[in-house]
């Protein structure tokens, strides 16, 4: 059964140096609340994996908290670089980052295939491309029927899996909606998982068929009102443009985005102080 | 009907992209220009466009263009939303999807693309973000359209990395890798559109867009680039297609602000 | 484009002797206005493909349509047997049944393969069993990073997949709802594909990431109220549990079920006329 | 507290099968025996058991017994149902299943099952609707529950056909196989409960139900079986326990109709 906890208490219980986690969103319901929280427990040493690691992952990286990083898409959505991402990939800046690169569907297909129990998944891909060449976790396999020839990779088992969702009940059952990209496979895939909502209801509604998952296959539930901003949350709030436009010149260098971290993160307590900081700076960052 | 009104260069890719597009097609869209290409088909001669989207979305048809890959207009306005991984494998790796539409940083003569690094890989002179989607819908889409602005910084002899595969090294070799698609049957840009000619599948120029000179094409090209034997003109955007286009742009800046 | 037609339209369109033929439905929506089309158009030498054969197939095979079936379980639910798939297997009555028999999960895999454009599917399955024995469509692979050996099946890829849905829209999108067993991947495994709806309506209303089949996927669509009888549709009207039981005796004798045969489904001229003999006919079959 | 009230065999079958399962555990259940114990544990000392059905349903919480695998009251009560292929994937293959709840044909000494043939596989005396979930419940849930009536013809020295397996030919045999789950621990009966035995893992009889000899057990069992050293007595059913049985079979047989 889910435990009801907040964030801090989550990331401090299921969080360890040197663990492998995975904080999934496809631009949709980014758990920034629980990835701001990782940073201010000053976590070390963490191999993160995302397919679409985006501005909570160049803030992880440039806080220093990740060594290596399994990814498939690493940018900010139409906007350009992750800057942070970037310095400590070409220059080691706080300092080195290993990567693990695949495809989106070859990152996808590991996700599947830990949720599923299985080491390795199976894809038509990666034939003739240089990233084989460049990750072992990318090899082939022979057909046992046909002959054919086709993609393996490694399944990702993550120590945890971070998401938010729109909606948990009392006992911790929880119901997501809209662009779900990997979530439910991330939870399913690690052996710890920790999910941020946007509310705690007494009854989840839901609906025929509802991508839900039950408290029983979760460790903690957070309320986190708002903790996908500056990502969104269908049904709740819309997407910040204008911060992740922002981002790109907060970023662009080390001393614009320690100041910003400072002021954001680490000298706040939680997320609704962060909430409030931003709402006083936002005006000067994003003109 | 030729356009009365003046365009640019990036209008002229855009809708020529947009017209290859035939309606009731389903299209996988990248974002950036072929999602605005797409969408812009989608609003003129296309309407029944399927747009799919790697984030889950099927059958989108967003008011505005899309900032990111996994805006909420693309789901709200979906028939639905599928979770990534089966996006990846019962549609797009399950035959389903009839043009993949795609950008590139770089591009070679046989159509393959480098999206990962520029340098070396362990050294990169710059970063790229990466595969994302594109070798797989470019592997498995029934035909693959590119597009970017061509310079001869993006149009390379010699790729960094191979990200994303056309024709590989030419002639046979993308059928001997055993792809399902057809790979890249257009490259379109703000100069011109390239097409494969068999049997090396090297790109060569098909189509001229208005007013280009041969040799502004060449010295935006970074390989010696041919052209075929009968070249035609691109026809030039109609008024029609440079007002939905203009008016799509406005609509999209009003809605995400100082955004785009 | 999904393509409008009555229900003898498609089954002779799409349906030929010789096909390999997956009428699917786990216990709900199962297809029988399709599969009794199947008989009253004659079909022969089909290779019948579902998980849970039950009596829409006992009726298929006692007709003389099949000559192999590949499945997972078969059986009258919460019934008994199915005493023409036994009479064909123990007696070659009326003919000679080939079986390919699965365990579901390998099953659901072939058939999630066949939806993946793979040769194969993988799963930890089978080991130790005798089904390898007299499966040649199930083999060993070893995981290439692991060593692991897992199971791999053949992949299912059906000439046609046939399916009963709650609702089409006028454009031929298809959603289902409530237990969705394998029909989704039948017919994206399927060359082919004839959906039976409930009803067709303007507006399909949904919900957020409702399982839905795009017009483009699918190759008719065909308007069947009552269609999934005495099977259910969900929203729609409930499992017939009576006859289920009635069929145990029906079934048991060859003349009987012949009988049965000639006078619902053979003289009948569709769907809704075998419903009119039923509702005649019941009340004595089912005491 | 004990009965004040007459029961069957079968009533202390199902009830004694019922007493294994604990709250919130979660549960792939076989229809018929399984899901009758499972849903009488619910709605006893379990009401938090997490019920899961093979055709997709999740959290089932069935006002009566479902005549089938696939009912509608089990996907109506449910939290949510998925596909088939995300149930065996995602959910018991993914090792999310506290315990499989099987009915059996055919068992031998060391829990293996035949469903699939008796007699000779191509020329059967007896055709069996075949493995259906089994083999994989049984190889993947943590622990497994047999539960069958016993009889020299259902409990047999060797297997015409092994279906699923328990212990394989005993020993470490299974766990040589690989299988992630641990097997079947109880063997429930209308005469008693069977637990393995290590290191053989061969079934010996661990309780016996009450008014139940030890002769009865050996003739309703196709091979020598053995006791194990310390035989405990079932407890017998409660009231409590046996009229909620009963009130739910006459519940279940009210909805069916004459149906069961």
């Amino acid at each position: 059964m889910a435990e009801r906890m907040t964030v801090r208490e989550a990331v401090s219980a299921f969080i360890h140096d040197g663990d492998t986690v995975a904080l999934e969103g496809f631009t949709h319901l980014i758990p920034f609340a629980a990835g701001h929280e990782v940073i201010r427990q000053g976590r070390r040493d963490l191999t993160l994996v995302r397919m679409t690691p985006d501005v909570i992952y160049d803030q992880l990286i440039g806080a220093g908290c990740a060594t290596r990083l399994i990814f498939s898409w690493g940018g900010n959505p139409g906007v350009g670089s992750l800057h942070r991402l970037r310095d400590a990939v070409e220059h080691e800046w706080p300092h080195a980052l290993a990567l693990e690169e695949h495809s989106h569907a070859g990152l996808a297909s590991a996700y599947v295939a830990g949720a599923s129990n299985l080491p390795f998944g199976v894809l038509r891909g990666y034939a003739g491309t240089d990233l084989p060449k460049v990750n072992d976790n990318i090899r082939f396999v022979r057909c046992p029927f046909t002959g054919e020839e086709l993609a393996a990779v490694r399944a990702v088992r993550p120590d945890v899996a971070v998401i938010h969702a729109q909606k948990a009940d009392r006992k911790g059952n929880v119901l997501i909606w809209g662009i779900l990209g990997v979530q439910k496979e991330a939870v399913l895939a690690a052996r710890r998982s920790i999910v941020t909502v946007e509310e705690i209801v007494d009854d989840l509604g839901g609906w025929p068929n509802a991508a839900l998952l039950p408290s029983w296959s979760v460790s903690a539930v957070c309320e986190a009102p708002g903790g996908a901003h500056p990502s969104y949350a269908q049904g709740y709030y819309d997407r910040d443009n204008r911060f992740y436009q922002a981002w790109d010149a907060i970023s662009h260098g080390r001393d614009t985005f320690q100041a910003w971290l400072r002021r954001h993160v680490l000298d706040t307590a939680d997320f609704a102080e962060y909430t409030r900081v931003l709402a006083e700076t936002q005006g000067r960052v994003t003109t | 009907m030729t356009a009365s009104l003046e365009y640019t260069a990036s209008e002229m890719m855009t809708i020529t992209a947009a017209r290859l597009l035939r309606d009731g097609m389903s299209c996988f869209v990248g974002i950036g220009l072929p999602s605005l290409a797409a969408n812009l088909a989608r609003l003129t001669h296309a309407p029944d466009l399927v747009l799919i989207y790697e984030s889950g979305p099927i059958g989108a048809k967003p008011p505005v263009l899309p900032l990111s890959i996994g805006d909420g207009n693309l789901a709200e306005t979906a028939a639905t939303v599928v979770s990534t991984p089966e996006m990846f494998q019962y549609w797009l790796q399950g035959g389903r999807i009839d043009v993949g539409f795609l950008g590139a940083a770089q591009i070679d003569r046989f159509g393959n693309i480098n999206t990962t690094v520029i340098g070396d890989y362990r050294r990169p002179k710059a970063r790229l973000p990466g595969a994302g989607g594109a070798p797989e819908i470019a592997g498995s889409a029934r035909r693959v359209f590119l597009m970017l602005k061509q310079s001869a910084r993006a149009f390379v002899s010699t790729l960094d990395f191979i990200t994303t595969v056309g024709y590989l090294d030419g002639g046979d070799a993308r059928a001997r890798l055993g792809l399902t698609g057809a790979g890249p049957v257009a490259v379109i840009t703000d100069l011109c559109v390239l097409e494969p000619e068999p049997p090396s599948h090297e790109m060569v120029v098909a189509s001229v867009h208005p007013g280009v000179t041969r040799e502004r094409i060449s010295a935006a090209t970074g390989w010696p680039i041919r052209f075929a034997e009968r070249v035609r003109e691109t026809e030039p955007p109609t008024d029609g297609e440079l007002l939905a286009l203009r008016d799509l742009q406005a609509r999209t800046r009003a809605a995400h602000g100082e955004a785009s």
